[in-house]
């Protein structure tokens, strides 16, 4: 009986949780004119035109192939920095090392706004406007302290007399560190590159600030196109409806993994 | 050839883990440290690694000073007593790891790995994982990964604590057999006197980060120098009644007497501390110069295939040790036995004064 | 308190169990007396945790009944069952202070507040927890932390059984011993059904007036700790109590006399009679306390090659060969040592014989 | 064990300092100069010292959108923190059920923000929106973008509906992790289901509850791009939270000085919480492991 009530609670949630998603998909599915015309809870007259505009028209597909290139750089630099730096803190003791680590994580609270003029300015300066890199680099304020953070607690579960055997073998650090240290913190690694993505993929405000054509990313042609285009409803649920596949394929791919990372509580 | 300690002194903020120690050991001889848990043991055995660096003093190899040279630049093997094996690893790759990493032959390689694996019967566990294997085949894989490079210095941190006691006695007969054969500086730190007697060679007893007393494992058990050593080196600790010697006989918590006979009888007036182990205090009276105490029982545990009987007399807490599983009913009162040449006598500093001839107990027996 | 009867049990974990070997529990069929203090010991994955599972309600068996004083529970959850468990991890009311911890059970049933405060006291009593009631049971030592969660038991005088579930594991090996005793006199004091599981040989031995000795989901022996040492029922029983453990050589038999590998042991009358009757494999089993070992020629002595010889201070140890096979055999201090050749006596009341792993009687 | 002491681990640690000192003091250095010069124009500003500090702490918008900004975060701490508690128990503990709604819960973290303000701003509308005609086909006006009530409820239900599985999420795993033995324990002890809640899987979750309430505090304080989308701060300045208002002075109206001020008061808001933050995260980890 109470495992019913829970289903039947779950199940509501879940309901009002997809509607608003639902309701997008519907007028994704409609053309303006009919989504102005009459409210109905599904397209009547389903058609597929928003979603070939958006495929065919480069000024939209690109800025999706834009957010990827820039979120893929971002979680690469990520992990590559991140992964020396999680192993010192996690396994020396240095001068200093306690301060680093609580600055490093002051940056993952720092409000965006703040930094958008000097990014915006930095980048004018050393030319780097308007490119995947540029959005990339910005993304490495929040992403590499979260990369870092995250993976020194899957690090620090590892016990240190593994390294020290390795070191007693006779392996040098880097080779112990890629041929038997990565592979045993390989979900860990997965876990940081999924938040690595998350948080590089629903970022705004840098990604439009440091982009002009060359690199921007769909969520800033999307903004754009409120004004430009007045209302194409229809268009605009089609491209929100878009954003949102890339998530959901990578939820689907490390959903096993994806407990085990919050487990840590350390988002 | 050899390994020298030279007054190593180990801080870890305001924890001294080691005090001052000196030490030198030879190649081709088995080591074993005794000490109670957090007695250095362990401490002592990273420092001759060259796993941690010590605060002061100096680590001398075959007269090299290696004090603060890398771990990677030694020869040497450690065998932890957590099972640590590359979990990524299989068991064959597990064992070859250290040789490879010389820059040896494959067929090299292969034929030293099956060598070592059949040494230790894990010839055919090749291709697992260390976690689909029992505890008893990891810590084999592991000190088959210590044995295979062929060290000159084989460190083992008290290997078998983890294992069942079944297992532990197994692998304990074989690691004998092993030690034997190497031409390599072996130290093996435990807590357990009797895995000390067994493997035999010399010994190191630990306390509170110093040594105690170094020698030959069975001299220093006949001959504990101190309270803390025979202490440490008795298992369970050594008994102990606080006695006065005076006009011939020696009286032992105000209600025993026991005449200065054999080596008790060089011993001068004064306050001692009279220690007898728990195999010498009997539950029948076997001599008649045996001197009865009247005890109560606390508990009786039992342990492999002896009885230890917990018992008190007065303020003194004894323990009896009983061939074969008996029960025996808390509280009851009985009568135990002791043998007067039986007993060490320390000085009230704790200093050995008198020790049981080693003759003596096999006269009694007879 | 009560009687607990297992009445043909068997559990397997599958769905459709199809052979013998996909049951945890093949067939347990025995009555745990009132008041008893009995261990169940096996080593890992024999069955011993099911089983205790089955008898505190956790686990519903696939077949068979339990039964409290006659009455079938079979069907029942812990809860309705009256029972208390220590588990192996201290398992605690964090936020709670000891005091409230030890009441909680009491409470949850409703009991009056002045007769709660009255069991708890005289609880933390026995357990000498009562300078720590006030306390938060979040800070508390693994050993303290393990006398609540039995105290939490203790306090409901209701309670039919107290099952534990190696509830040493955690604890320091010098208080362990603390620990033991304090379990011994409770079972002296309150005569309380005691089911303790461990794998641990010294636990058991120490613990229980009965040892369920468990192999492979079946009981292979019940006895006191003297009798298992002593009698051993099964091989494994023999290897498992005692250190070293029994020695086994196969054997054929010829009238009274047992061979192994060409030499002779003359076995007692009955014995051999028994063995002559028996099916399947024979093996002779002598523990090392009693192979007595001589280092001259002596009347029916074996003679035998010394391997090893180990001291272990109290005594020593001899690993010999008889042929081919490895005995052990356990040398008093200041007995005479054999160097090389030895000679061994196999005492007959001491000799037992196998068959198939079960022993001849 | 302790950690082997050496420095040259800072080796490892500098590629990450290069890059967070280039993505964050570089900028932080320009941000101060700001604060302290007035621009007149490129190349030419003058220093005037705290001047623009005086100013933005005397300006009365920027009061409003601080108190606007803790009472948002009260808000949606008061409806997440029980609501994700509540999911996490309901959720399922073996079979696909656990694969399904981790799967669903973490499809609205994975949204980008500015289409979260895009779902929500079709969803609430009045003519075309499901959530807004539904209302007012119920006899309530709504209408989010004239009405200040109606935006608050609105930005609150995004904010609720975006970010309360993760509070769901990290609520679950505590759960997970908490073994068999406390329920069987519970359950001989004769507990009833609340009392199994209130003394033991409350306890247990107090760790990650804490992560979760702190995260959901970080970033209700800082948000911007879903409020922006959905109601542009509006109607007039009823839902400008700082950051947004903080956007409005320093990129649309090109206020530098200000702008830089405001942007180092903020900064150091947060930064005096994160230190709260660091603390707390400090003594719940020492806490968990006795």
């Amino acid at each position: 009986m109470k495992g019913k009530k829970k289903t039947i609670f779950l199940a509501i949630y879940f309901g009002l949780l997809f509607l608003p998603i639902y309701w997008m998909i519907n007028m994704s599915l409609r053309t303006n004119a009919d989504i102005l015309g009459t409210l109905t809870l599904y397209p009547e007259d389903p058609t597929f035109r928003n979603y070939v505009k958006i495929f065919t028209d480069s000024s939209w597909y690109s800025g999706y192939i834009n957010s990827i290139i820039y979120v893929t750089i971002n979680t690469l630099i990520s992990l590559t920095v991140a992964l020396p730096a999680a192993y010192a803190f996690s396994r020396y003791q240095f001068v200093g090392d306690k301060q680093i680590f609580f600055w490093l994580l002051t940056n993952r609270m720092a409000p965006s706004a703040v930094f958008l003029i000097p990014f915006f300015q930095l980048y004018s300066t050393i030319g780097l406007m308007d490119t995947h890199i540029a959005v990339a680099l910005a993304h490495c304020l929040f992403n590499v302290p979260l990369a870092v953070w995250i993976l020194e607690g899957f690090m620090s579960g590892i016990p240190r007399e593994i390294d020290e055997t390795a070191f007693i073998d006779g392996y040098s650090l880097p080779r112990f560190f890629i041929t038997i240290f990565i592979p045993l913190i390989r979900a860990g690694v997965g876990v940081t590159a999924f938040f690595c993505f998350m948080f590089s993929w629903v970022e705004l405000l840098f990604a439009r600030t440091l982009t002009v054509t060359n690199a921007k990313p769909i969520s800033a042609v999307m903004t754009r196109t409120i004004s430009a285009t007045g209302l194409d409803w229809g268009l605009l649920a089609t491209a929100g409806v878009l954003t949102i596949v890339p998530g959901a394929l990578v939820i689907w791919f490390v959903r096993n993994h994806m407990a085990k990372g919050f487990a840590l509580g350390r988002v | 050839m050899g390994i020298v300690v030279d007054s190593v002194t180990k801080k870890m903020g305001r924890e001294t883990h080691i005090n001052n120690v000196s030490l030198e050991l030879e190649t081709g001889t088995t080591n074993v440290v005794l000490g109670h848990t957090l007695a250095g043991k362990t401490s002592l055995l990273r420092l001759m690694a060259g796993l941690d660096r010590p605060t002061s003093g100096r680590v001398l190899v075959d007269g090299r000073d290696m004090t603060g040279v890398s771990v990677r630049k030694r020869n040497v093997a450690m065998v932890y007593q957590q099972f640590v094996n590359y979990p990524s690893l299989t068991v064959y790759k597990n064992i070859a790891s250290p040789l490879k990493m010389s820059g040896m032959s494959k067929g090299e390689i292969d034929r030293k790995v099956r060598k070592t694996a059949a040494m230790l019967h894990i010839e055919d566990l090749f291709e697992r994982l260390p976690s689909e294997l029992s505890g008893g085949q990891q810590q084999r894989t592991a000190i088959a990964r210590s044995l295979v490079k062929e060290a000159d210095l084989l460190l083992l941190d008290e290997p078998l604590v983890n294992l069942d006691y079944k297992l532990r006695e197994e692998l304990r007969l074989e690691l004998q057999d092993i030690f034997k054969q190497r031409e390599a500086i072996v130290v093996y730190t435990t807590t357990e006197p009797a895995e000390a007697l067994m493997l035999g060679g010399d010994i190191v007893v630990m306390d509170e980060g110093r040594i105690l007393q170094t020698g030959p494992t069975p001299d220093v058990y006949h001959n504990p120098a101190t309270l803390k050593v025979a202490q440490v080196f008795s298992d369970p600790p050594i008994n102990y009644l606080n006695g006065t010697v005076q006009a011939g006989t020696a009286k032992l918590a105000k209600d025993i007497e026991i005449p200065l006979d054999g080596h008790l009888r060089s011993v001068p007036p004064g306050n001692y501390i009279f220690g007898v182990r728990s195999n010498h205090l009997s539950l029948s009276k076997v001599a008649k110069e045996d001197a009865e105490i009247r005890v109560k029982v606390e508990l009786a545990e039992i342990n492999g295939s002896e009885t230890f009987i917990h018992v008190n007399h007065g303020d003194y807490r004894l323990v009896v040790q009983e061939d074969g599983i008996h029960s025996r009913r808390i509280g009851s009162e009985i009568p135990i036995y002791v043998n007067p040449c039986c007993f060490f006598v320390y000085d009230e500093s704790g200093a050995l004064v008198a020790s049981p001839p080693h003759g003596s107990i096999q006269e009694r027996v007879k | 308190m009560a009687r607990i009867e297992l009445n043909e049990i068997a559990h397997s974990y599958l769905r459709n169990p199809k052979g013998e070997s996909d049951y945890a529990i093949k067939r347990i069929h025995n009555v745990w007396e009132d008041g008893g203090a009995y261990a169940l010991l096996g080593p890992s994955g024999c069955g011993k945790t099911t089983l205790l599972n089955i008898i505190s309600g956790l686990v519903t068996p696939s077949r068979g009944r339990v039964l409290y004083d006659g009455k079938d529970v079979t069907s029942l959850p812990p809860e309705k069952r009256n029972i208390a468990q220590v588990f192996q991890f201290p398992v605690l009311y964090d936020t709670l202070t000891v005091f409230d911890n030890l009441a909680f059970p009491l409470r949850n049933r409703g009991i009056e507040p002045s007769e709660v405060t009255k069991r708890v006291h005289e609880v933390a009593d026995i357990l000498d927890l009562t300078p720590f009631l006030k306390k938060k049971a979040a800070g508390l030592t693994a050993d303290a932390k393990q006398k609540i969660s039995l105290g939490r038991g203790l306090v409901r005088s209701d309670v039919a059984a107290i099952l534990f579930d190696e509830p040493l594991t955690v604890i320091d090996p010098h208080l362990k011993w603390h620990l033991r005793r304090k379990l011994k006199e409770i079972h002296e004091q309150l005569k309380l059904t005691l089911i303790y599981v461990t794998h641990d040989q010294t636990e058991a031995l120490t613990f229980a007036d009965q040892v369920v000795v468990m192999l492979e989901g079946e009981i292979v022996q019940i006895g006191t700790p003297q009798d298992l040492y002593e009698n051993p029922e099964h091989t494994f029983v023999g290897y498992f109590i005692g250190s070293p453990g029994m020695n086994f050589l196969t054997c054929t038999l010829e009238g009274n006399v047992a061979q192994v590998d060409g030499a002779k042991i003359v076995l007692d009358e009955k014995t051999a009679a028994l063995g002559r009757k028996a099916q399947g494999k024979l093996e002779l089993g002598i523990r090392p306390m009693y192979l007595e070992v001589s280092p001259v020629p002596v009347e029916n002595g074996v003679p035998a090659k010394v391997k090893v010889l180990e001291d272990q201070g109290c005594h020593k140890i001899a690993v010999l060969m008889l042929a081919d096979k490895t005995l052990q055999a356990m040398l008093p201090e200041g007995k005479p040592v054999p160097e090389e050749k030895a000679w061994l006596v196999f005492p007959p009341q001491w000799t037992r014989l196998f068959a198939d792993g079960r022993l001849l009687k | 064990m302790n950690k082997w002491g050496d420095n040259k681990a800072w080796f490892l640690v500098i590629p990450v300092l290069v890059f967070v000192a280039f993505s964050a003091i570089i900028p932080l250095m320009t941000v101060i100069n700001y604060s302290l010069q007035d621009i007149l124009a490129p190349g030419k500003a003058l220093f005037v010292g705290t001047e623009w500090y005086k100013k933005v702490l005397h300006d009365y918008r920027l009061h409003d959108a601080l108190w606007r900004q803790f009472l948002f975060s009260a808000l949606v701490l008061l409806i997440e923190m029980p609501l994700g508690i509540l999911i996490a128990l309901a959720m399922p503990k073996k079979g696909w059920g656990i694969s399904f709604s981790l799967v669903t819960l973490a499809l609205p973290l994975l949204i980008p923000w500015n289409t979260i303000g895009t779902i929500w701003m079709i969803f609430v509308r009045p003519d075309i929106g499901l959530f807004g005609a539904a209302i007012n086909n119920l006899g309530v006006a709504f209408d989010h973008t004239r009405r200040p009530l109606d935006a608050w409820v609105t930005v609150i239900l995004m904010e609720v509906w975006h970010w309360t599985p993760l509070v769901a999420l990290l609520a679950y795993a505590g759960l997970r992790a908490i073994p068999e033995v406390y329920y069987q324990a519970a359950k001989i002890d004769g507990a009833s289901s609340w009392k199994t809640f209130y003394y033991i899987q409350l306890p247990k979750m107090r760790g990650v509850l804490t992560i979760a309430l702190l995260l959901r505090f970080m970033d209700s304080f800082l948000i911007y791009a879903e409020p922006f989308v959905l109601t542009g701060g509006g109607p007039g300045n009823t839902t400008t939270f700082l950051s947004i208002y903080l956007v409005k002075i320093a990129v649309l109206q090109m206020d530098l000085g200000p702008g830089g001020a405001f942007s180092l008061i903020y900064f150091l808001i947060v930064l005096l919480l994160s230190f709260i933050f660091y603390q707390v995260l400090q003594r719940v980890g020492k806490g968990e492991k006795v």
